[in-house]
């Protein structure tokens, strides 16, 4: 479960764990020791954890611990309607979507599903989406726009899944129908990349009044061994084309294509869901209250303004 | 999505005409034609019909009444957004190679012309410029045009041939799917056509934004398009592909493509296609 | 079409329970029930979790808070625009049976309520009442209610039991699809809330009109839900068919049901997902 | 290619023919025996036509000679452009459409395609559409929409294919969901059932703000077998079901569920294309001339109220 570069903080944690085990059992206390290998940990942790390269977040993006949307429902909602099927050709799983309600606020929750387990990953095909489930998504968010609720959209897929049949029913066509349709739609759209932000297969339910990013999470056009292997010929190269493709939320905002970053705890979101999701919903609260205020025709002009204006001329 | 891994995919997929002084070799049944036939015939393979890629000059001197066109957008041109730096070097001296070598600013020509004395707006990608690549000023470009277009209620042609986005220019590359989307989109509420021709290649982040919403979508005989790449595929799903997937006509069976249109007849179905609209 | 060739297409689609005095048998998986605990449990078989069908009255009562109930339309009644008779005898008069037998004007009721407090406007189908099938008087009482739901900008919930369009009426029978459609496209473009419950069974005519283009689409487990017969099906592909064909689990698996909730659970889903639409 | 009831005509028409060709090649001269067979013909023909059965009718509107979508293509249009695919599942040939020019008009037409051989049956299935048949129709029709052009329908189905993957993929809600967009269609519809109307396949392309018969087309709820097979039992009783169920295009128009019928020449259309055409062309074009006059708006009002009337109440 743990990264590579993270082994010396988890021998630290290993050790104190049997500390405070050793502590609890027996009549030689070790209360100064503990303080030490606490104070040391959060030193170490820090150091780890204050400036990852490009290629260790995508680590911690990927990681299998890492919150998924069935955590951000369990945690942030509380209510969630599934709704399924895009009323043409299946119910896909690898986006999922329905009625969610944050606190008092209702939306329209739609985002990719990746499992924990196998079982579950083999269900929602590790998050990459077929067209049916783009077509869901597209379907989901007409019928926010007609019952006047904001649509939230998660992001966190490897991509649009390359397949015969995917192909086949039109994966191209079901990205690009929504990326039209997104752009005039009526109501607010608030985007949160919570993992990977995998190229088409993201931005096929990513365009949004406000994008919002996990500060761990990654946004590409590509993955950094696919670049790796096209570029340098060589997929080990991963770690140099994650650093060139600035797919960081750090640099997507320099870069003027997300708004904010939401904060995760030190070590990443999976340390801490407790932390983690609230600071999330918070967020996403913030956005949703700002963006009730304006009509739906003025959203859609300041959605075009802003996608018109990615790329600098 | 990048447009690199696409050109290894398949043989038709090359697309490069091996010449030697007299002859062509077509890179889809490899006949050996005369040069001067085959530039008489458009770049279309007598044999086998095959519709090689055409510059982007030479798609609209194919299409546009002669001495109608008026190049809009010309200002714009590549960026660098990433400062990307490859094992071969810099992607801006990339460009700028590319540049050099095709005399465009970017991988797609914009303006406005006539077709049949009807006045229309109208993009054309060129796979010679980085493979057709999605990059930011292709993409400003593709709106600028349409914001024209929208602007004068001038019906709007795009001719795609592209590996897909540039991934040199990264996660900017990537937003331009939904900013030429946004541009569509407003041409399509304004109920102003908007034609897409799909040429041989149209793939990745290009087949997955404006090239696949055309009011009308249509193609070139034996024409590559897809989102994903041919090889993608098969390393995903562990089996070998049909010969016809991906081809124009492969999704002309499956719902997506309108009409596939000989090179010959372009100009005359675009011109018996646009008189069905009615401007107001 | 029609209702008729349904009735005998499996023993789960007869849905009538043969009952004695004491218990009653599970028309899907034969399971032996005291009557009363059958009633107390909603007519759902404790054992397979078969929801049978339902009166409209005791659809009402399910759903809407208890005294909120009040019809309209009630003056709407069969019609017999062909004058048709069959062998058996006139239609006419086999209407006039049914309304005895039921004590229904029609196969559908219609009115005004509350769930959870909020108003509504419900379509009951009552399969009863000449196998629900769509008459020209349920067409009537159908787009009657949803102009009422549009004048009052009320939500409108359609629950459907049918086995299609009635025959004896014709064309008739046939327009009426398109014109209880009409009433939707209406409550749609003001954005009113339109939610379809597909109940056991709902096939034909009617599931290829108001009854699938709900915002959301509900179904009870097990229910019967198609276009064409089983028995058409079979004869025409010369194969049999699977199982759980046509269930409402296959159509949830196949993108065209949003849901499938328990009876008992079926007010609360409704209140819950009515208070997602912002009314202005 | 004969039915049954056009027997003696039939043989009086072979008996002519050898007159016709005897005349050419002999001295002796048939001319007054032409001339008095011409007479009989005519009384018979007169008789034979000039009051179908409805069941007769059924056999007229099925002959496999009568004209069909492309005959129609070919003698009414100087131009049809066909357009493919739902994007989203395929290109039906149940269905067919695209753009067409009737003289100076430009419509979007669309229509069921049935064939005259076997091949061309199997290809469009008979005539029974699948769901992606409908689709297609749909997004033409939305396309006419945009581009200001009325829509014409020409209906000739046996009903929607009752098929295994026809229903998995939806074949109940295509059909609804045309009924539904087509209620609200701003652009004018012209409908023409011109061979079989067969129930929620015909009606599926077949709301309109004029809806045409040819005199020997026939429009019903389930066809005269099933209907008989059904109610009597008995699939023989066919031609009493076609009394009963009112399918003819004079029962309809009584009923006020069409709005005019088009004469057939004596015999049936399939006897001449000629004169056929021609009738059915100038009759669509009186309609589409003066629904251009209409707004979309008030069409669709009209429309509305045009359905909402059907049966009596
Ligand atoms: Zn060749
Ligand atoms: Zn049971």
């Amino acid at each position: 479960m743990s990264m590579d570069f993270e082994k010396p903080l988890v021998e630290l944690e290993e050790k104190m764990a049997e500390l405070v085990k050793l502590n609890e059992n027996e009549d030689v206390k070790f209360d100064t020791e503990i303080a030490e290998l606490e104070k040391k940990m959060k030193s170490i942790s820090k150091k780890t954890y204050s400036k990852l390269t490009p290629w260790q977040t995508v680590q911690v993006a990927r990681h299998s611990q890492r919150p998924l949307i069935r955590d951000y429902i369990t945690g942030m909602c509380s209510e969630f309607i599934e709704l399924h099927g895009d009323r043409c050709f299946g119910d896909d799983q690898g986006i999922i979507g329905g009625f969610a309600k944050i606190d008092d606020v209702r939306v329209m929750l739609i985002g990719h599903q990746k499992g924990k387990t196998v079982e579950e990953n083999i269900k929602s095909n590790f998050g990459m989406a077929n067209p049916e489930g783009y077509r869901k998504a597209l379907r989901l968010m007409k019928l926010a726009e007609k019952y006047r609720i904001p649509v939230l959209s998660l992001i966190d897929t490897p991509g649009a899944y390359p397949g015969l049949e995917a192909e086949a029913r039109g994966q191209a066509e079901a990205i690009a129908r929504n990326l039209m349709e997104m752009a005039t739609l009526e109501t607010p759209i608030v985007v949160v990349i919570t993992g990977e932000g995998g190229s088409g297969g993201a931005i096929g339910i990513g365009v949004g009044d406000v994008v919002l990013m996990l500060s761990n999470s990654v946004y590409s056009v590509i993955s950094p061994e696919g670049c790796a292997s096209i570029l340098w010929r060589d997929g080990s190269k991963a770690p140099v084309a994650a650093d060139a493709l600035k797919l960081t939320a750090e640099s997507l905002l320099e870069l003027g294509v997300i708004d904010e970053i939401i904060k995760e705890p030190s070590g990443g979101a999976h340390r801490s869901y407790s932390e983690a999701l609230p600071a999330v919903k918070e967020t996403i609260l913030r956005h949703l209250e700002k963006l009730s205020k304006v009509s739906g025709r003025k959203l859609t002009e300041r959605r075009f303004d802003k996608y018109a204006k990615i790329g600098r001329f | 999505m990048g447009w690199f891994n696409r050109s290894r995919s398949k043989p038709a997929a090359q697309g490069k005409t091996k010449s030697e002084d007299m002859w062509v070799v077509c890179p889809s049944c490899e006949a050996h034609v005369f040069k001067e036939e085959w530039h008489k015939g458009l770049k279309v393979c007598p044999k086998c019909n095959f519709h090689d890629r055409l510059t982007c000059h030479e798609r609209v001197k194919l299409i546009l009444d002669t001495g109608t066109w008026h190049e809009l957008g010309g200002s714009v041109s590549t960026t660098d957004p990433l400062e990307f730096v490859d094992g071969k070097g810099r992607y801006a001296d990339k460009a700028e190679a590319a540049k050099e070598k095709t005399g465009l600013n970017e991988s797609v020509l914009t303006g406005r012309g006539k077709i049949s004395g009807r006045r229309i707006v109208m993009a054309v990608m060129d796979f010679r410029f980085l493979g057709g690549s999605l990059g930011s000023g292709t993409g400003e470009k593709i709106l600028r045009a349409a914001t024209y277009a929208l602007k004068h209620k001038l019906p709007y042609i795009v001719v795609s041939a592209s590996g897909g986005a540039r991934m040199h220019e990264g996660i900017v590359s990537l937003m331009q799917m939904a900013k030429t989307c946004a541009g569509i989109a407003r041409l399509h509420k304004a109920r102003i056509p908007y034609i897409s021709i799909l040429t041989h290649p149209t793939t990745g982040g290009v087949s997955a934004s404006y090239a696949m919403v055309g009011d009308i979508n249509i193609s070139e005989p034996g024409a590559l398009i897809g989102f994903a790449g041919r090889r993608v595929i098969e390393e995903t799903i562990k089996q070998k592909l049909p010969d016809d997937f991906q081809t124009a006509e492969y999704l002309l069976d499956h719902g997506f493509i309108d009409s596939i249109v000989n090179r010959s007849e372009m100009k005359d179905y675009l011109m018996n296609v646009l008189r069905y609209w009615r401007a107001r």
